[in-house]
């Protein structure tokens, strides 16, 4: 049976630390560019802070966590590409990006509704001597190429080889855990395998307050989120939907 | 035969003709793609092996548990510790990033003096000079740590003082000093068996005290609940990230936390909801309610809803004494789930900022926050790893960053159980770096070294046999067969946690409700506690290329 | 003797009225900066990358895609023009195919041009023919743009080779020769070609399924803006043909062309247009009522944006398309000069109006309910590479009209070469 | 006659092309070194009575590969010089005794983007070093290194056809040559599977 690892993003437990995003970044060697911006800057894991736009005492604020919904239908961004750069993981269900591969034309960018991919708009630079904290097992992507969440793969990898050298075939789950996941303080990011359906994600994923951000457009991404609160359940929605519940 | 024009044409459409049929196009036209995917100027990560080496985060006095990444000698990655029994797997999002701070461009390396490039000598026999002209005094930022004992050691024979640099929640916890005579750095919260909390603007979500402790709690007995098991009630005129996600949240007007403390006092005491019979505050109702922007039925229906679950505990976010004095009224003092007292044996320090005219030399330790800035014409000396501009120190001393010095981790401000670390240097510090402790060390050799004084501790606890040793399995003090085994594991992540104390035994004597002090301490901002003057420069996409954190603007250049 | 080396005569068509070579260079001066400026700042784009333009993560596509889906819309005029002469044998648009060939090749080595700046990794572009993806639109736009480049430099190289020097060469007369008799089968081949990625550059954004202001349902394979955007191509087309003969005929005070070409084209172009704009109507509508909602994003979202209204949309359908298919296919009006100009200039203004809403507007609007509507403003390094290539197209189509015989029909219709 | 002579100078600038093409390209392209220490696994092999590469290259505990042994493993031997030669001094002075890595040039070395793991390879599915390495192992010469201009990988990436046509079984390590094998032995991995 074929892994599908996903994501259950429980929003009531975000406090927005943004320790995910920190710890995204360092695992996959993210230069810290000074002249980077919220619209140029590298961020795979990207905590957005979201409120109900009322004022005063009755002003709700959610953040919301966006990273690759790694779309299982139809997946916006693998169809697009001219030269097989991106696919869709067929034993893990991992949206995977080749910059390697890719030639940087974008059409991948403009295809996600979610934002979630993200340019090298600069040739990638740390300040002297950083260099040498970079995570081994990630290659530091050149200038010019799109990249996104590849869902850690390295750490998958190393989780693989483990098994390997012990003559092992299946991965022990507790070996291959995102940096994103890892780093959140409240738990607020559960993962494993969707296919499972003995997996908490999997039941949690079909519990009545979880959802997925526009998913009339069907295309079924892995990453659920979950959330007590209507407004927030709302959000899933486009901007008509949210605008005809807030009435 | 000449040459003509034609005969090159010819050639030339020849030799085109004929590369088609050479690996010359192809072979190069692979190669140059294959350059872009290897450009020379794009660094790559190392291929030397990677080994996990357990330690502590250093950036703040609460010491969370890091297991840190190695290769090639240099750290690659940092993460919490799931058995760390306070921070309990958590950092806070400076410290995922923190292993680049060696790195840092603002990194200080060489002596300063007035600006100007110094030797250490030159600084030695400054200070030197000093302590034989007048009195010292040495600033610490991490009260009981082995460095502060050398530095206390220091002061004593040099006739000079120790003074103490803490955050915002050390100094919430002074007023109960003063009632009480128990020293605030003996005293924390006993925030696992609280079940209300009454928030006046501590940043309880965003980095408050050990980062890790609280928002676990929070998350597992209150997030999403619509009547939650901890509830946490949130005083704020800001919508903090804190105020976003609490229970309940009340906005008044900015300043109000004195006035609505009294109200909520006067509520409490008029409607019996307390055991307490006094003292009953000045204010009166209409006056707290006009003072603080809610109305006089809030007022009552939050004194109500405070009662309404027991245990409760107000925090306030600096040391104001009314929500102190409000703690004391609610029973919160010296009880299960309130304010306890943590260690028999803890001492209580002069804060820095007090009498500093007629001092000779400041010596301030690298623990101390950048802003720190001591009110005196005394000649400073400033310990720091990183530059954070502006400093109005005569000296600037390199000190060891981060995992680069030997240092132990005494009990976290706010934890209610002690415990006790030991955070090995894990890098080799860069050339002319010095801590406080050696450079003191130099100039009075018979002070006990820093290793010296943390072995010394690890005896005290070994021959104390109370306790237990959290690393992967938690094992009783008295298990363990020597004190080299203990050191060892110590010096390789393990944590020590001594016993829970009983709650009684804190007493606060308060005749008559507190005077309103202008508080001395802003509200933390949301960095939390963190000491370095610089962010790592990953943690500045926070600020920088996302819209989740307002300011502080990015500190790096 | 100083004369003669600042004429250029002997390389002008006998016969033709050309501006003496002074008067022509100093025509060419301004453009030639323009285009060095172009080549300076497309130079920064590939030398520091695209941080020289204003793009971004959410702005991914910018001035580039725009200006290279309209020209290549109005550049349709060389294909469907071929395609008229030598398949539906309407040799009475003859004198118009030469300069037809030349702008269609301007139009297309530009396009590549500014697509090989604004890809980050040119170098690896021919990656998508060795590992093709073919369910890809952008590697369907691929293969035909190279595949028609090519088509469009074969059909140029005989009127290059007419040059009166270059004539004298028999070799190159022969080979201009034998080309001539080819020219049917490429002008077959260009059509095919371009008819598909005009098509595909439809579905470039028709099949974005998580853009829903630019998708569409489908036929086959192919979102309806495929469709669409061929026929919107093949009837602007004619229509840019007619203003830049127009244009010529203006700045070199000559007649170029017999006035039936121009009304020929012109109801091409209308009758075109006609269909198209009531076509385009149609799947408007559909989109509105069924697609989008589908999706749960409701029609009135997509115009509640400044300036991105519902005038826009009557703009692009009645003022750019209706008016202007009336204006063409209405004999009277067509046969008034500046009617007739107005409406080819109104047929490709709506073209591009098209291409600018599919491309700009579709990044703009917000797809996520928390999401912004965005605003970009092209960076100079981009502006003026864009003007570069105008720019450059200028100076190819003075150099063939001043050089070659783009209209043949001043020495009467020479389809078969006579050595003079 | 012209045409004659045209034939022939075509002929000319086809000859040379080719020429060029076929024979001093390849030699341009690449940069000839030697290894630093002359190295012969053969002798090294009959010292130590070891049969396995594994011996030597062994996997580390994690499942990493150890590739390269470190300098301190030549310590157990090369403590002190054994013989006169140069190398030797080498090796003993500002290697083993220093304890610095030595510099050696690897002919396999794969670019950052690829992740290649030999405990899946040799450890799970049992293929043979000499797959891949071919029988340098058992070889006594010291192999030249050849590394690209361009592009910085090794000759061996490549293989030694220039035109890869006709490589030698164990020649060539690109892309195509790892998804051979995979093709062969009905293995998918996909992109993820080899790329970082």
């Amino acid at each position: 049976m074929s892994t599908r690892y996903g994501m259950v993003i429980d929003l009531d437990r975000c406090t927005g630390c943004g320790a995910c995003m920190v710890a995204c970044a360092a695992e996959n060697n993210v230069p810290p560019l000074p002249q980077a911006t919220s619209r140029t800057g590298l961020t795979p894991m990207l905590v957005r802070r979201v409120s109900n736009g009322m004022e005063g005492q009755a002003r709700r604020e959610v953040f919301i966590p966006i990273l690759c919904m790694h779309c299982e239908h139809e997946t916006p961004c693998v169809s697009v590409c001219p030269q097989q750069a991106v696919e869709l993981d067929k034993g893990t269900g991992i949206v995977m990006q080749m910059p390697q591969r890719c030639l940087g034309c974008r059409y991948c960018m403009t295809a996600c509704p979610y934002h979630a991919r993200y340019f090298n708009w600069w040739d990638p630079a740390w300040p002297q001597g950083m260099e040498k904290s970079l995570n081994p097992g990630v290659a530091v992507r050149m200038r010019g190429v799109v990249e996104k969440c590849n869902l850690c793969h390295a750490r998958l990898h190393s989780a693989k080889e483990k098994a390997a050298a012990a003559g092992k075939r299946e991965i022990d789950p507790a070996d291959y855990v995102p940096a994103c996941v890892e780093a959140c303080p409240t738990a607020a990011i559960q993962f494993g395998n969707l296919a499972d359906k003995d997996d908490p994600v999997s039941r949690e994923a079909h519990s009545p307050d979880a959802f997925r951000f526009l998913e009339r457009i069907g295309t079924e991404p892995k990453v659920y989120y979950k959330s007590g609160e209507a407004w927030v359940r709302a959000l899933k929605g486009s901007v008509s939907e949210v605008e005809v519940k807030r009435g | 035969m000449k040459i003509t024009r034609r005969d090159v044409l010819v050639w030339g459409a020849g030799a085109t003709a004929g590369l088609v049929f050479t690996p010359v196009p192809w072979k190069l036209l692979s190669d140059i793609s294959i350059w872009t995917q290897n450009w020379r100027w794009i660094p790559q990560p190392t291929h030397r092996p990677v080994d996990v080496k357990g330690s502590f985060c250093t950036l703040c006095p609460n010491g969370c548990g890091i297991r840190v990444r190695m290769a090639a000698g240099w750290p690659v990655g940092v993460a919490g510790v799931r058995s760390h029994p306070i921070s309990r797997g958590a950092l806070c999002p400076l410290g995922f990033a923190a292993h680049q701070l060696i790195w840092h461009p603002q990194r200080l390396r060489t002596v300063r003096h007035r600006r100007s490039t110094s030797s250490w000598d030159e600084a030695h026999v400054a200070f030197a000079k000093a302590c034989t002209e007048g009195p010292v005094v040495i600033v610490d930022g991490y009260p009981g740590h082995a460095a502060s004992s050398l530095f206390e050691a220091f002061a004593e024979k040099q006739r000079g003082s120790y003074r103490v640099v803490s955050g915002p929640e050390a100094q919430a916890l002074t007023p109960y000093e003063t009632w009480s005579g128990v020293p605030a750095t003996a005293l924390g919260y006993d925030l696992e068996n609280v079940r209300t909390i009454v928030s006046f603007g501590a940043p309880l979500l965003d980095g408050w005290g050990t980062p890790g402790q609280f928002t676990r709690l929070w998350a597992e007995r209150a997030a999403g609940a619509a009547d939650p098991d901890l509830r946490l009630i949130q005083i704020e005129p800001s919508l903090s990230r804190t105020a976003a996600r609490a229970w309940q949240r009340s906005a008044i007007h900015p300043g109000g936390e004195t006035a609505l403390a009294a109200g909520i006092a006067r509520v409490l005491l008029e409607e019996q909801l307390v055991q307490a019979r006094g003292p009953m505050p000045p204010l009166t109702l209409a006056q707290s309610a006009e003072q603080s922007g809610l109305s006089t039925d809030a007022i009552r229906d939050l004194a109500r809803l405070i009662v309404g679950r027991p245990p409760v505990v107000a925090i306030a976010s600096d040391d104001n004494p009314s929500i102190a004095a409000l703690n004391v009224l609610l029973g919160a003092v010296g009880t299960r789930g309130g304010i306890v007292q943590k260690s028999k044996h803890a001492k209580s320090h002069l804060p820095a900022e007090s009498e500093l005219d007629s001092v000779r030399a400041v010596l301030i330790d690298s623990s101390v926050p950048w802003d720190f800035v001591p009110q005196t014409d005394a000649e400073v000396f400033r310990f720091a790893a990183w530059d954070g501009g502006s400093s109005k120190a005569d000296w600037l001393l390199p000190a060891p960053g981060f995992l680069e010095e030997l240092t132990d981790i005494p009990t976290a401000p706010t934890s209610a159980i002690e415990t006790y670390a030991i955070a090995s240097s894990l890098v080799k510090a860069p050339p002319g770096v010095q801590s406080a402790a050696q450079f003191l060390g130099r100039v009075d050799p018979d002070l006990t070294p820093v290793d010296k004084i943390i072995h010394t501790r690890c005896e005290a606890l070994f021959r104390a046999r109370a306790g237990t040793l959290c690393a992967q399995e938690t094992t009783p003090v008295a298990m363990i067969p020597s004190v080299e085994k203990l050191e060892e594991q110590l010096q390789s992540g393990a944590v020590w946690m001594g016993e829970p104390q009983h709650p009684g035994g804190l007493r606060c004597k308060l005749s008559e409700w507190p005077q309103a002090t202008r508080s001395e301490c802003p509200p933390c901002n949301s960095l939390g506690t963190w000491r370095a003057p610089v962010l790592p420069p990953l943690a500045s996409k926070l600020y920088q290329e996302s819209s989740l954190r307002e300011g502080p603007e990015r500190r790096n250049p | 003797m100083a004369s003669t080396v600042l004429t250029d005569r002997r390389w002008i068509e006998r016969g033709a009225e050309r501006a003496s070579l002074p008067q022509f260079l100093l025509w060419l001066a301004p453009w030639v900066v323009v285009l060095a400026v172009g080549i300076y700042a497309g130079g920064l784009c590939l030398y520091y990358g695209l941080n020289q333009t204003n793009m971004d993560n959410r702005f991914a596509f910018g001035l580039w895609i725009f200006f290279d889906l309209s020209i290549i819309a109005l550049g349709a005029g060389a294909f469907f023009t071929g395609f008229l002469v030598y398949l539906l044998k309407r040799t009475d648009l003859r004198p118009i195919l030469n300069t037809a060939v030349v702008v269609g090749f301007i139009c297309y080595s530009g396009a590549v041009t500014i697509l090989m700046i604004d890809v980050g990794q040119p170098l690896r572009a021919w990656f998508t023919f060795w590992y093709p993806n073919t369910h890809s639109m952008l590697t369907e736009i691929t293969f035909c743009i190279t595949c028609y480049l090519l088509v469009l430099s074969i059909e140029y190289l005989p009127i290059l080779l007419r040059n009166r020097q270059l004539r004298k060469l028999p070799s190159f007369l022969v080979f201009e020769h034998q080309l001539h008799k080819l020219m049917p089968v490429l002008a077959g081949v260009g059509a095919f070609l371009s008819f598909f990625h005009q098509g595909s550059l439809g579905g470039l954004y028709g099949v974005l399924r998580g853009r829903p202001f630019a998708f569409r349902q489908g036929f086959f394979l192919w979102p309806s803006t495929f469709f669409l955007f061929i026929l919107s191509a093949i009837a602007s087309g004619p229509s840019f043909l007619i203003l830049v003969t127009a244009a010529a005929e203006k700045v070199t005070g000559k007649r170029l062309v017999p006035r039936e070409v121009f009304q020929r084209l012109a109801f091409i172009s209308g009758a075109l247009l006609g269909i198209y704009v009531i076509a385009k109507a149609i799947d408007t509508l559909i989109w509105l009522n069924i697609t989008s909602p589908s999706l749960g994003f409701a029609p009135w979202q997509f115009y509640i944006y400044r300036p991105f209204g519902t005038s826009l949309l009557f703009v692009e359908i009645v003022l750019f398309g209706l008016i202007p298919a009336f204006l063409l296919t209405y004999r009277r009006t067509a046969a008034l000069r500046g009617w007739l100009l107005t409406a080819a200039g109104l047929a490709c203004a709506g073209v591009v109006l098209n291409r600018f809403r599919l491309t700009i507007q579709t990044l703009a609007l917000p797809t996520l309910a928390f999401d912004p509507f965005l605003q970009y403003t092209p960076s100079w390094q981009e502006v003026a590479s864009f003007a570069g290539v105008i720019a450059y197209g200028v100076i190819v189509y003075s150099l063939s009209y001043r050089y070659l015989p783009l209209f043949v029909q001043l020495k009467g219709d020479r389809s078969h070469v006579s050595v003079d | 006659m012209n045409a004659t002579r045209n034939t022939f100078v075509f002929g000319l600038g086809v000859a040379i092309a080719l020429l060029a093409g076929w024979v001093i390209f390849p030699r341009a392209l690449y940069v000839r070194q030697n290894q630093l220490l002359a190295f012969h696994h053969k002798t090294h092999a009959e010292k130590s009575g070891f049969t396995e590469c594994g011996q030597c290259h062994a996997l580390r505990d994690d499942g990493t590969f150890g590739g390269i042994p470190s300098s301190d493993t030549c310590t157990s031997c090369h403590s002190e010089r054994m013989g006169a030669s140069h190398d030797e001094a080498v090796l003993v002075d500002n290697y083993v005794k220093t304890g610095q890595e030595v510099p050696w040039l690897v002919y396999a070395r794969q670019p950052a983007n690829v992740w290649f793991s030999h405990a899946i390879h040799v450890q799970r599915a049992g293929l043979a070093c000499a797959e891949c390495h071919s029988t340098y192992g058992q070889s006594d010469e010291v192999r030249i290194y050849e590394q690209n201009r361009l592009s910085g990988y090794s000759r061996d990436i490549w293989g030694h056809s220039i035109s890869r046509i006709r490589l030698g079984r164990h020649d060539g390590m690109k892309m195509d040559d790892c998804e051979d094998c995979h093709r062969r032995h009905h293995v998918q991995a996909g992109c993820l599977g080899c790329h970082q």
